[in-house]
């Protein structure tokens, strides 16, 4: 494992977990007024895939999207205000929490619809390819993003044109609160890119060298023109479905099966590898959390004074 | 005697729901967390705790393939209740609602019977945006073989939903989520309401006020404030967009000259154009100032507080324009000049 | 000068398709069968022979992605046209078109743009069916985002199609199947018809008649019998439904009074109740007499012969509406008996 | 094999076969006013399954219905009816052929729609199931159907609640005129089950033993409760996709290819046995033919001495 790359993830995990917790711990303040999806728990596998992606390269996300914005680069001064429903946001205010997009670095927006904006990274592969580009699409989405019929259909079509495509598939075993095995008669998601000739595999996403290898091949499958590629990720959301909040009262799964996921945090495992390493020394580490959180009060702060956007601009972007 | 008592929307869904499983053993309900504590906000859960994982299930996230389940399990005579939490999540099932469920009785020249309750949420508020917010009644009651119910007030809720899974034929149920939390006195026991007629939900004899789904309850206000000012509105409550209950409109159009149709969608390519239209024909020698109509203006639903707050019509928004028509001193207007109308938002809605 | 000559309307498909491919080199298209020897009734087959595989090519029978692939790509720049052999087919990809390609640019706060174009072709006669013949523009007009075309003569084809392929937006283009035989006369040379705009085809002064799709060709027979009559009809060719060109539709209705809409689709909860509701509103002060729509009657398809033969509107029933219209005396109406018409067929349309 | 399976298999083919060249050569005569997708070559399937039916059983069919219809003891006359348009027809002349309905015997409907009845098929297993009754239910579609997403919703939801019903493929390997090779990335069509866990498997759909064999299996599984069977018959349609001729001048496939499966014939070739063995002698041959040829000239004189349904029909079965 290349140690830039290891130190380039880590960055990328420490900015999700902390801009998160800060959206989650000032959610109460209600100046956050659209439903939020946090990604605490899910930060590995879109910190590892966005370290092999350039700008050129595309995301399509679903309402589980702030991991897969800030992972990719997005900004998190346009994030904050879009949450605040300002102007300044990175969709002016128009689309929220679940709808995170930054062009500028190739994060092509989220779908509120789960499996919805699959097909549309599967478009964006068919364009690369059209264009003969080398770069590469990633589509994610949940477990239960993987019984909709449309995901299939996507599977084939990918397979079929040989389309540089990865089938990000992030199963932290529950939609809602109802869990895999009361919606699918397989649970191993992974089982059913075979019958399409998807290359797939089922990965720990918090074993971060399972997730790294198997992210590199997938890069490289889609790049050299051998097509799409599908991943489950295990992994856990932390917090409630939506809303800031854990969630063991709910009923549907016990602290301890959390726990058992938090301890092996692969957040607090890289730092502490790195630190034992010596590839991250304790100053370093100290100016990483310094200037991330000044980034998050920054954007906390300007998303406060920024201008709400005006009635007419409800009819601002609806037609080009 | 009636016994009533006072509950909200989302507990008249619940007792509905119940009292018509109790009624026929037959009736199932499914749909994507109606088994989990939370129930669909509520309205699923004394179902499933009464009638258990046998006649109340989760379903995968396949709207298009359950929908179709619940079809072919309808034909069976199974009645079958789905609930979407959002309906926009019903898009996905589109060909089966339509080419399916609502041709299945007619293709098979009336072989089957296909009763299947299709209960979809209307999201409103806390920034839902685009894709959370959207009501779909107008596309579907363009369609014979559909039912299109929307109810108002917790009476009508328990009443036209108890109606609806007693129905042989397939309903779109549709649940404004700010009407689950709006209380109202309710009878204990099972009752129907009828499909397709209208409700008077407050007389008057200047204006008629066609209102739907929670559009009622701004109609209401509005009629309220208009009195003070010595204007008199009836409010209708549609209850049913499919079928229509024309002759409840037409007469009070009759009576009163003056319609407002106010819808929780788009006013454009809507269902208060249908009701527009028809009256427009069928009532135009009753009418005294022209119709207007009250709904969402012509743009995707924004996230931002600011712009939804303006997004929406208001109780004030209904009075203004009910004072405009009452004020109309009818000067022949002129023809439109070249400045295209459609160009500018501002003709979009009446906001 | 302008060399035009007569073609079909397939025709004109065809040479719109390959003259924007030609113009703009990133333009591709795709459905199933297009690269087949039929392509589409022939409007795919010559940009097939032209271009080949690489920007014409075959689909699977998976509606809903490879509709959501064509955003995707149009997102990219790549404007993408899509053909579905009828329109039903769509109503599988309903999430994609309504939840998707409308409102990606809005909730993106404006950051891409959706090229796209959907073809589809709308069945009538020879048996089609109650699956087979339906045209949805009432649906897709209802969402803002997207826009709506239906042309009528070739000549209205080629540049109707040519616009929507540059436009950078979701187009529905929908070809009733009929017209694909009409023929007329066509300029060779590439050129473009503003969206948005509706066509008078034929002037008059006694009624407006807007008519929509092949509705265009019954609407120019019936002036034709009426002007035997002594009764001046003017046809306007609608073109587009959304955008909706209000302007020249009040600009007639102020002139003519009298107002008929005539459409593919069905009348009730259809565009003609936009139309009829907007004049009513709009144009309040110019109607003479009520608005009467001509469309389909409020039933599905039928397939045999005898039931298809009374189920689409002909030039006669027109020209009964026209003179219907022209002799109305103008007697108040009374207000409706208790007899519930919407328990009677026959009040569901002009049949 | 039993000898009267056997037999009852080659009336049902003869039934379809008969009927379908009846339709054929009758079509040119402009009677039946509605377009036909014809079964010829692919009787088979449909007889072996519903001669393993009884009418308590359920059928949806596609487009492509007339031989699901017949083998099912659906109607003659009341098909032939339906297809001259006529108020005697199945559908009371509301469907035509591509709607073909016989609720007596347990064929449900067909939807022209592509895969759209599929799911229909699954919910009357759902509603055998919860009525604890015995029976089954098929789910008739070809190899396009595969193709759309609704048909994996199915496999896994039928899987999930081991529901009573068989999903019977046939592959004919054309959609329209596209072979399937343009469309789909694995043309093992059996291989997708996996993923579910839904049994699968690839018959030769012109070896009438192994067709037999595999749906002897598939509905034991259904009626002894261990859930659905995807079973992809290999067939050949030998007549155009819509109409009543033969497709070699389209170009998209040759007369060899076709007269491959022609030599192979399943009903020949059955026909064949049955007389060298005995069980079917030539006057049984002769009679039955002769019935067949009886009720199909009879189904089309009635059908043309039929009602038409007048104008006020169109307004029934709308609502019940
Ligand atoms: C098509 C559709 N169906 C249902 C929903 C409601 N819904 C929102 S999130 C969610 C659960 C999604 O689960 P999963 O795909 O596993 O993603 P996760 O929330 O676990 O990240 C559901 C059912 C939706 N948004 N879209
Ligand atoms: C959803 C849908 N998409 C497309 C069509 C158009 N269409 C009708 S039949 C057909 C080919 C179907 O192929 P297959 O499923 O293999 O059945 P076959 O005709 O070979 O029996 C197509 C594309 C349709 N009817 N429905
Ligand atoms: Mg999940
Ligand atoms: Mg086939």
């Amino acid at each position: 494992m290349k140690s830039p790359l290891r130190l380039d993830i880590y960055r990328r995990m420490l900015t999700i977990r902390k801009v998160e917790e800060a959206v989650a711990d000032n959610y109460s303040k209600q100046q956050m007024r659209c439903p939020i999806h946090l990604s605490i728990g899910q930060e590995a596998v879109p910190a590892v895939l966005s370290a092999m992606m350039t700008h050129q390269d595309r995301v399509y996300s679903s309402h589980r999207c702030h991991a897969h914005y800030l992972a990719k680069g997005g900004n998190i001064e346009k994030m904050i205000a879009e949450l605040h429903g300002k102007a300044t946001g990175c969709a002016k205010g128009k689309g929220g929490s679940m709808h995170l997009v930054d062009a500028s670095v190739g994060m092509m927006g989220s779908s509120a619809l789960v499996a919805g904006s699959i097909p549309l990274a599967v478009g964006s592969a068919l364009a690369i390819q059209r264009a003969g580009k080398k770069d590469l699409s990633v589509a994610y989405f949940g477990d239960g993003g993987s019984e909709e019929g449309i995901f299939y259909e996507c599977l084939n079509f990918a397979a079929l044109k040989k389309l540089p495509v990865i089938f990000a598939c992030e199963n932290n075993l529950y939609a809602t609160y109802s869990h895999q095995s009361a919606r699918q008669s397989v649970t191993d998601i992974s089982k059913r890119g075979a019958g399409f000739g998807v290359p797939s595999e089922r990965v720990d996403g918090y074993d971060l060298k399972a997730v790294i290898d198997s992210c590199t091949t997938a890069v490289e499958r889609a790049r050299s023109g051998q097509g799409p590629t599908l991943l489950e990720f295990m992994t856990c959301r932390w917090r409630d479905h939506v809303g800031p909040d854990h969630d063991y009262a709910v009923g549907y799964r016990t602290e301890k099966e959390v726990a058992e996921w938090m301890d092996r945090c692969p957040l607090k495992l890289l730092e502490a590898e790195l630190l034992k390493s010596g590839e991250l020394t304790s100053a370093d580490k100290l100016q990483t959390e310094n200037l991330i959180k000044t980034e998050i009060e920054t954007a906390f702060h300007r998303a406060s004074q920024s201008p709400q956007p005006f009635t007419p601009e409800t009819f601002d972007d609806i037609y080009a | 005697m009636t016994s009533t008592r006072k509950i909200a929307g989302w507990q008249a869904v619940a007792e509905a729901t119940v009292q018509a499983m109790e009624a026929d053993p037959k009736v199932f309900l499914m749909g994507e967390g109606v088994d989990d504590a939370k129930g669909i906000f509520g309205t699923t859960k004394s179902a499933f705790d009464k009638f258990g994982s046998a006649r109340v299930f989760d379903l995968p996230l396949s709207e298009s393939a359950t929908t179709g389940i619940g079809i072919g399990a309808a034909i069976e005579g199974q009645p079958c209740i789905m609930v979407h939490a959002r309906s926009e999540f019903l898009l996905l099932a589109m060909d089966q609602v339509v080419n399916h469920a609502a041709k299945w009785r007619y293709m098979s020249g009336g072989a089957f019977r296909v009763p299947i309750v299709i209960r979809c949420i209307v999201g409103r508020g806390w920034g839902q945006a685009a894709q959370h917010s959207q009501s779909f009644h107008s596309l579907f009651s363009y369609f014979p073989g559909l039912k299109v119910v929307l109810p108002s007030t917790p009476y009508e809720t328990k009443g036209l939903l108890y109606s609806a899974i007693q129905d042989p034929n397939p309903v779109i149920f549709i649940e404004h989520r700010w009407l689950h939390n709006k209380e109202g006195e309710v009878p204990l026991r099972p009752y129907s309401l009828p499909l397709g007629r209208a409700n008077i939900a407050a007389e008057g004899k200047d204006i008629t006020c066609v209102a739907i789904s929670y559009q009622v309850y701004e109609a209401l206000a509005a009629r309220d404030l208009l009195a003070k000012q010595g204007i008199s509105m009836e409010v209708i409550d549609l209850r049913c967009v499919r079928p229509l209950d024309r002759v409840t409109i037409l007469r009070s159009v009759a009576k009163t000259g003056r319609l407002i149709v106010t819808d929780i969608g788009h006013s454009q390519f809507g269902v208060s154009a249908e009701i527009a239209a028809m009256v427009s024909s069928d009532g135009f020698d009753f009418l005294r100032a022209p119709i207007r109509r009250v709904g969402l203006p012509d743009a995707p639903t924004p996230c931002a507080p600011a712009l939804e707050a303006s997004y929406y019509p208001t109780t004030q928004d209904l009075v203004n324009v009910a004072k405009d028509l009452m004020g109309r001193t009818a000067p022949k207007a002129k023809a439109p000049s070249e400045e295209r109308e459609s160009e500018s938002p501002a003709f979009s809605g009446p906001f």
